[in-house]
């Protein structure tokens, strides 16, 4: 690395700023950020537009102070010598005439881009400076001090249209073809049933009776019908036992089952 | 605070900003503090010979009737939402379900046939009603117990509620279209409602759904 | 069903409440929040068919050279006190992580030329860019990684963010200082090395910044 050895060497002119900044990229490497950024400041003595700098005269300077800081055996990082060589090459190109057998870029274009880079990277630094000379937030500008906090609250909406309904309950009905709503009971026969017809038997019951002799008429033919007829009668019976109406009684397992009002 | 007697010279100098500005300090102070600021503070922060009293009064004027306000906290200050809008300090996030076909269809029987039993809903569904399903009627609030059927078991009926008639935009059931309008709004004709395929073929009962896990699983449901 | 008493019920159900009364929502919400919040979240949680943005509008008026302000800040918005009066809030200042020199062109380049490769902030910069740097705008959440680009490699590409913006009071990037009269002297146009396949041929790949702490001392080079 560079050491910062004062290093005295004919001010280019009088102009104290001038001289102070050619000093400075002599002395001071360390205060460059690479080649690019000690080409932006050398092009800076030139007083003039960036776009309007003479690349030649910067590429002489540039050249000049790798040379001193050889003469001096200051180490130089790699890319400031890599620059060196391309501004080196340029050079050439600018001085002598062109080679139509060279298909390269000429010197102008060449000078003219490194002339962009430099007006692109002095413009960006310009910009840099600028936006952070703006009002910047929790410096110049506050944001509430207080936030409220805003609860969060899931909540499942379950929607249904009337339509959804009505469509829904037209889908129940017309399963049945349409057929207005009474149940098919041709072969059905319900536990209330059962339960009128046994209030009216119950009391001609009183020694035990089997149920079965209780089924109704018409209901003990058809398998289907003796079987709903059997259920809602059982069921009735039991019932009418919890209600303290009557007694029921069985031998075993699957043997008939008996029945008797209750003794009052 | 600069008494009287003192002299021309620190009078312009130390002189207070107009009082439309000390609101405007008042303002920004109260909106970026973390805590409620009090008179004393506010006075140390303000330029000398400020009034922050008098500007806080002004600021609290300022934001009557508006969506925040200036309140006083113990001894102190602080800007705050007014209390009417609280409400839009919740996020309320809202997820948007369809009733199963399930619920739906139990809600249609006891609408139609209300007060009735769940004997009563199955038999005409043809299928068993999940305790699921009605739990859910239930808790939206669009069915209730009604009176107990007087009958072997005293079975509990379910008739809708208020709500249903609010959210299906009706005065009563006895609104509910029957079945020669639902024909004659061509809602019987059309065979292939969507979600009854097996309905509208051939009367086929759905399957048992009684102890489905899924059941409210919508995107099953609604599908079938 | 009675179709008046329903029509009635739903447009008083559904009628967005007066523009006077959305500005007062808008005006808690903001002030709720430290946050920039987005039109849309503003449309979620006031009443449907509130219109956000026209109350956003007059609230920003009515703001006008107040204490506090209504800012853009990109797609969304917030209060924020206004400039003139930072010097009243020295208790609230936070004290800000100093910048190198290089963190703050790499991030002056990604706003003007986003979206932009690595290679080309170090072809802009004319030295590597260190990961360090790029790191710590992420961590501030002033750059994200944009859409790779679609070259060999596909490189990724660093954008600005939102808070970017909101901390440096820019209601968009358009609105970077300086950008028109960039964009006008062909200062932000990729122009390539002449005669060259690609960008940044010029010079030898920079070094790598980390490898030479001594090159540009980033704690020195703190400020502008």
């Amino acid at each position: 690395m560079a050491d910062p050895i004062p290093f005295q060497e004919d001010p280019p002119g009088d102009h104290a700023g001038e001289r102070r900044a050619d000093e400075t990229f002599i002395v001071d490497v360390d205060g460059f950020e690479g080649p690019l950024d000690l080409l932006l400041a050398m092009s800076r003595t030139q007083k003039v537009d960036l776009r309007r700098i003479s690349v030649l005269a910067l590429a002489e300077q540039y050249l000049g102070f790798v040379e001193r800081a050889r003469r001096l055996r200051i180490e130089l990082a790699a890319d400031y010598l890599v620059m060196a060589a391309w501004l080196a090459f340029l050079k050439s190109r600018l001085l002598l005439p062109p080679d139509p057998a060279d298909a390269g870029p000429s010197g102008e274009e060449l000078a003219a881009h490194l002339a962009f880079q430099l007006e692109r990277l002095s413009a960006m630094r310009d910009a840099a400076a600028r936006l952070m000379a703006r009002d910047q937030l929790g410096r110049d500008v506050f944001a509430r001090g207080v936030p409220e906090d805003v609860t969060l609250v899931r909540r499942i909406e379950w929607g249904a249209s009337l339509l959804d309904l009505m469509q829904a309950y037209a889908r129940i009905r017309t399963r049945d073809e349409f057929r207005p709503y009474a149940l098919d009971r041709v072969s059905v026969y319900t536990m209330e049933e059962a339960l009128e017809r046994l209030r009216g038997l119950i009391g001609f019951a009183g020694q035990w009776v089997d149920l079965m002799s209780w089924l109704p008429d018409g209901w003990t033919g058809d398998p289907e019908r003796r079987r709903s007829a059997t259920a809602a009668t059982f069921a009735a019976s039991l019932e009418l036992a919890r209600e303290g109406r009557i007694e029921l009684r069985q031998g075993e397992l699957f043997a008939p089952i008996s029945v008797r009002a209750r003794p009052q | 605070m600069t008494a009287p007697a003192d002299d021309d010279r620190e009078q312009s100098l130390f002189e207070a900003p107009p009082m439309a500005e000390q609101e405007r300090m008042v303002e920004a102070i109260l909106f970026a503090t973390a805590e409620p600021v009090t008179i004393a503070e506010l006075l140390g922060r303000m330029p000398h010979g400020s009034e922050p009293l008098e500007a806080l009064n002004l600021l609290r004027r300022r934001y009557e009737g508006r969506g925040v306000r200036v309140v006083r906290v113990g001894a102190a200050w602080a800007i705050r939402t007014a209390p009417d809008l609280g409400f839009l300090m919740r996020k309320e996030t809202v997820e948007q379900r369809k009733l199963s076909r399930a619920a739906i269809e139990t809600l249609a029987i006891i609408a139609y046939h209300q007060p009735v039993t769940r004997a009563e809903i199955e038999e005409i569904r043809g299928v068993a009603v999940s305790r699921g399903t009605v739990d859910q009627l239930l808790e939206l609030d669009w069915i209730r117990f009604g009176r107990r059927r007087m009958t072997p078991g005293r079975p509990v009926t379910y008739v809708v509620t208020e709500r249903f008639l609010d959210h299906f935009g009706l005065e009563s059931t006895r609104d509910l279209p029957g079945l020669k309008e639902l024909r004659a709004a061509g809602l019987l004709d059309n065979r292939s409602y969507p979600g009854s395929l097996g309905a509208g073929e051939g009367g086929e009962p759905p399957p048992e759904e009684e102890d489905q896990p899924g059941m409210f699983d919508q995107d099953q449901e609604v599908g079938r």
